[in-house]
């Protein structure tokens, strides 16, 4: 039955990664912005906690939890800083993307190699095919799958690996591929470059690629979650600063958050967060419940996304000029949160899952994922 | 975490469908085209009863007297389970009926909103008296409550009924609005003040049954939508009412501070009012899909977007009514998350009537379709049990201890 | 210069209009409602102030005033009672239609006849043509332009003529078409109809056509304006009743505009009205200066209908369970509201037509009418 | 009615194209690159001042003479005709340079936001002392405003700088933040209070010399955007200052009441700021029109129809900010229609900016795209001269006679 609780296993994993996120990571986001990098110490720290591949499967040395804990610890990290939480979880999303498509023996042949490496990087991106959003092309050759074009801006300087996600599939790049760096707008601090794939008149080989439709669907849709998931520390942060400083901050004779207007600007910020991460929650419960959850993981992205543009700009609105200077974290939010809404194929491909999923539902609506041995209609 | 729903509770929730695609749908179709409420005599209330709805909580004079010790363990535990999840299962229901229709579901016969207030303030002889009728009913019964005044809205504490103390009687001198079944009821919960200047604290409820001098002039509101229970206005010229009638007995209002203190950390009723807001959204996106999809309208993204924009906030708001229940289920304090839900499902479903609108076109405003009546009764929603501001008051004493003056 | 002020003619029709709005249409529009029609004495009444025409050239026998002038009458019926007004302007936004297209000759033939009939009404219908939307089809014979269908609601229950207008031109039916009462949701004091064109097995022949595909654009410009003055006149009754009654009524001990999430809704419902109003304007004087001003009225239109569904539900609000009561106008403001929006092809041809200019501009982008000698980029 | 713009008008705004299209983006590009501010050596500087850009208003101590009456009359005419347009045109020219660059915009030479305090309020020698410099500038040169303090905001009646006199000097002691140019400014007007109790009351204005003692820490703001000009703290510890730089002298503040009186029916400036807001949300429109159009996104409805809703509402914006200044221009009362415009126009230019992201998608968070930096230049025009919430309250003022407490 519908149940908020955490289990212990969960509340736990959320004390310890809420307490390095407040302890290591948001004491020094202005250094890491500035370097573009996290430094070798916070992520070794980071790997000592053990959650690298905490979702593989316990055959493959995992912990076998699920999305749910996932969204879990991106969002207290979110919530410290979204740019380290990118670099520091460096393997990502990139290992739903192989483990959907390719199965347990893809992941040991390219994830668990790196899994203990503190420095690891893989860059997951999405293949736009045919859209006029597309910046790169596939470029098949008798022999081999190729790619060719760029990427105009990646969270990283480096990588160990790029999966490239489309409808249909995942392919594996080993090599091939080279960086330029750009300036960035959010996330520098887990890098900011121009992925180039290929050279003008070779392209970047596939190492590997793994045909599979749904699983691609499936590996898109954890992507999202695992943004969202980013997303919602990072707004929930900006809401919660905000909040704090309203109930101190004294203008016109009594705290800014008493005035009517405020705090129910307030109460909205509050709405938004606790319905993004509702729906957030239930998809994530849905796809560890193996029930469909493609449609309910792009809802909660766009409103995630939505819900971003809300609440940051007004977070840093509530601080006034000085949510203006970069003193503050505040700006930084607003920045993260844009940038992070344009990741995962952005919003408009959610919008177009979460919408087809609507319109194709015969006869009532299913409004949520309330489901165990049917759902509501 | 969990966001399933027990199978005991799907079937709680089904056993409406079939009554609200055969009645309570039709009727309240019905109702909105005559332009009145569905009158008392209509069989569809026998057919509640029949069913067994209607019913009271109250168990009872024996029930309170230590019957539960004879149940056995695996029994109790059983209650206790269900008591458990019971809000967000009351919730869901309300979610569904409204589904149907929501005028129709709040004109069903039954002690009414009053209830609560007399098992938890009343005393044994004002519970049985007048709930009793309601534990097996006889008939089609309905007991009312009667807070609102025509000039006083969401601002309870300025009530101006007075309540004038005669002897062992009391005198009711006032007038009352938007009583939900009250020209009907048998009883109607009536709360008045000892003094205006005493706010809340000057607040006193009595126990006024039908046929009591003085309680008169009932007039059936016209309204924009939701015809299908009459929501009434009357006045009280000097209403007499014995004593024994004041809820709760003279001795319950010296320490009513506790009650207050209670009442400050849990709210159950937004919640439910914000579910029927879904369910009357949910109504109008159904209604719209089926219209598009007749109408081949799929192929515009400009369509998908607005209703998956539609659906989204629908979902975003069953879940915050879910939130808000399971707290109540807990017994952890909910003023925010259940005002969260009031503030956000009525709007939402307002949305969802009006893209519905939009979507029909001119096929909406021949005033025939179900989408149409939606887009009036919805916006009741947002009224009853506090607008949005109201709500947006009460998160904020919470979130910022915003000060109550 | 940018200029608001309005000349003395048309003060003195705005003042005129009011009056008569207020004295005449404000107390009644339940009887109206009830009626479903105007009684013929409030027609003559409306007809004696001389309005009829008002746009038609001198030549014509009309007072030669532009779009604007019919904007500030129309908002002032409106501001009375959209129902009535109509009912009252019988003619209506069928004129421009045959103006734009058939040019005065066409006039002359169809329109003038009717010019002092107070209880004239030609009904203007849009063919949605091959559009999803489309309820009725045109049937063309070798010697004959016929319609056959049905619009399933018309604000009439009877008319003279009914226009037909088209992305392409514009048909006047002078018979073979029938009405079946409805109930109607808003302006139901115009009557509610459903249009029956043709029957089964032969269509409504048209007695004229005239094909014209810019003249088609500027009547339906023509169209929505108007719709939207109606419109404006609406929402600016509901917004002031609701700031009049916030400011009177007392709750938690001071008056209800005094709280200040109230007050603020209530200056940002002003801020809608002014801001619709000042497109709307801009719209009509682009027209009355003979530069285009299609993408102009469609804009104005799609604000005005989005302003529409801001201000009059919140209006109803703030009078709380009495604004769901029929004893005050609030409900039927948002009834009425919602109605209007759906008429002139509604809120998503107009949509594609401003949405389709913006695109179409090179350079830097037109953000205004501000155009005398060369537009401001 | 009439929505044209004359076109001397629109002679004068489109001289800004060419300075701005060549010199004012590169530059703002340029310093948002670089992350500080236009450095006051900088060679556009010296091409603004030969252009004539950067004077006074003020026409030197003769003009006050009653030159005026040697004027021929139709001369007079015009320069009537001029005056009486001076606020819309003044407007559209403030939009279109923040169309090219707002902080380019604001870092320019001249006597700053204190030239108009100066003008209505100074004594003649003062006027005469600090303005006269910019009748014809002999190099580029500042004037600078200091009213904001680090944890004042919007709440300017409750500044803590303190303004102390000491014998015929004054003594300021404080901290000023968000101050534009004052590092390069031959004057700051700073203001300050002689006593905190007293509110607005209590307030005086000062002119500090560059180099008066106490006038130190210097520090340029990094900010989130806008870093063409420089926003910059300082603190006044101990700051001596002559008698007679009191702004208007002793005797001013004794018949302020009139000066307030004046100041609560007109407001320019917030028109102002709004039409920079508009100019900031046409070029984000602008850029976001040409990635699509370049990337052939004109096809799908729902680009469109995001475009159309954002071209709207600046539209919308705009006129919303003529409105208010064709009232300044009649002398007629506008602060409704100013504080409107300013609530408005900011949050629509943000949506611009923010449109643009998405519709660039990755090649906006490269960082290096004009729309990236629109994104974070755009949110300072909600803050300056009010935030959203003071523009409401000024508006409810008027509006619903909201009280002032």
């Amino acid at each position: 039955m519908f149940d908020l609780a955490l289990n212990d296993d969960l509340a736990m994993i959320q004390d310890v990664v809420c307490r390095f996120a407040s302890d290591v990571l948001s004491e020094h986001y202005r250094d890491f912005e500035a370097d573009k990098a996290i430094p070798e110490s916070v992520l070794t720290a980071y790997a000592e906690l053990g959650l690298a591949g905490l979702e593989l499967s316990e055959s493959l040395g995992g912990a076998a939890l699920g999305s749910l804990a996932k969204t879990i610890v991106l969002e207290e990290l979110g919530f410290g800083d979204a740019g380290a939480a990118v670099a520091l979880d460096g393997i990502g999303s990139a290992l739903y993307a192989i483990a959907e498509t390719g199965g347990d023996s893809a992941l040991e042949q390219y994830i668990l190699p790196l899994l203990d490496k503190p420095e690891a990087r893989v860059l997951l991106i999405w293949d736009d095919n045919q859209s006029y959003r597309a910046t790169f092309s596939r470029v098949d050759t008798a022999d081999q799958i190729g790619y060719q074009g760029l990427v105009p801006w990646v969270s990283a300087n480096r990588a160990d690996l790029i999966v490239v996600l489309d409808a249909d599939g995942v392919s594996v790049l080993e090599h091939g591929y080279s960086f330029n760096k750009v300036k960035g707008s959010g996330l520098r601090a887990a890098g900011a470059a121009e992925l180039v794939l290929g050279t003008d008149d070779k392209p970047a080989p596939a190492a590997a690629r793994w045909e599979n439709t749904a699983g691609a669907a499936r590996a898109l849709a954890r992507w999202q979650l695992y943004i969202s998931a980013l997303m919602i520390g990072v707004f929930r942060v900006a809401a919660e600063t905000s909040r704090e400083y309203a109930m101190e901050r004294v203008a016109f004779g009594k705290p800014i958050a008493h005035h009517q207007a405020l705090a129910f600007l307030i109460a909205d910020m509050r709405t938004a967060v606790d319905g993004a991460r509702l729906l957030m929650h239930d998809a994530a419960c849905r796809a560890d419940a193996n029930l469909p959850f493609e449609a309910a993981a792009a809802t909660a992205f766009v409103e995630v996304i939505e819900a971003s543009m809300f609440i940051t700009p007004n977070a840093l609105q509530i601080f006034g000029g000085q949510g203006f200077m970069q003193d503050l974290p505040l700006e930084k939010y607003m920045r993260e949160a844009r940038t992070l809404g344009l990741m995962a194929g952005g919003v408009d491909l959610a919008r177009e899952i979460a919408g087809r999923d609507i319109c194709a539902n015969e006869g009532l609506v299913e409004l949520s994922a309330l489901a165990e041995h049917g759902d509501l209609r | 975490m969990d966001f399933s729903i027990a199978p005991s509770t799907l079937k709680r929730i089904q056993r409406f469908d079939k009554l609200g695609r055969e009645h309570m749908r039709p009727l309240g179709l019905e109702a909105d085209r005559l332009g009145r409420p569905t009158p008392p005599e209509h069989p569809y209330f026998e057919k509640l009863v029949a069913m067994g709805f209607g019913r009271t909580r109250y168990r009872g004079p024996t029930a309170s007297k230590g019957k539960k010790k004879t149940v056995v363990d695996s029994q109790q535990k059983k209650a206790d389970e269900k008591k458990i999840g019971r809000s967000r299962t009351s919730l869901l229901v309300s979610e569904q009926m409204s589904y149907w229709d929501r005028g129709v579901s709040v004109s069903g016969p039954g002690p009414g909103l009053g209830e609560g207030a007399i098992i938890s303030m009343g005393t044994e002889e004002q519970k049985e008296r007048y709930l009793s009728p309601f534990i097996e009913l006889d008939k089609p019964r309905w007991g009312a409550f009667a807070m609102t005044e025509p000039a006083a809205g969401s601002d309870v504490a300025g009530i101006q009924t007075r309540a004038v103390k005669d002897g062992n009687d009391w005198i009711l001198i006032g007038n009352k609005s938007f009583s939900g079944n009250s020209s009907r009821a048998d009883f109607i919960l009536v709360w008045a003040t000892v003094d205006t200047k005493l706010g809340r604290d000057g607040h006193r409820a009595f126990i006024v049954e039908r046929g009591f001098p003085g309680l008169q002039d009932f007039h059936i509101e016209k309204k924009m939508g939701l015809k299908a229970y009459e929501s009434t206005s009357f006045r009280l010229e000097e209403c007499r009412v014995p004593g024994e009638n004041l809820l709760g007995g003279e001795s319950y209002y010296e320490t009513r501070q506790g009650f207050k203190g209670a009442m400050a950390t849990f709210n159950a009723t937004r919640p439910l009012i914000a579910a029927m807001a879904v369910g009357i959204g949910r109504s109008a996106l159904d209604e719209s899909l089926a219209f598009a999809r007749e109408n081949q309208m799929f192929d515009d993204p400009r369509v998908r977007d607005r209703l998956e924009r539609v659906a989204r906030k629908m979902r975003m708001a069953r879940l915050l009514c879910l939130k808000a229940a399971w707290l109540t289920d807990h017994q952890l304090p909910n003023i925010v998350e259940a005002s969260m839900s009031k503030a956000f499902a009525p709007t939402a479903a307002f949305e969802a009537a009006s893209l519905g609108m939009e979507l029909l076109g001119l096929a909406g405003a021949r005033g025939e379709h179900i989408v149409e009546k939606l887009f009036r009764d919805v916006k009741a929603m947002d009224i009853v049990e506090g607008t949005g501001q109201i709500q947006r008051i009460a998160m904020a004493r919470k979130l910022v201890n915003l000060p109550n003056k």
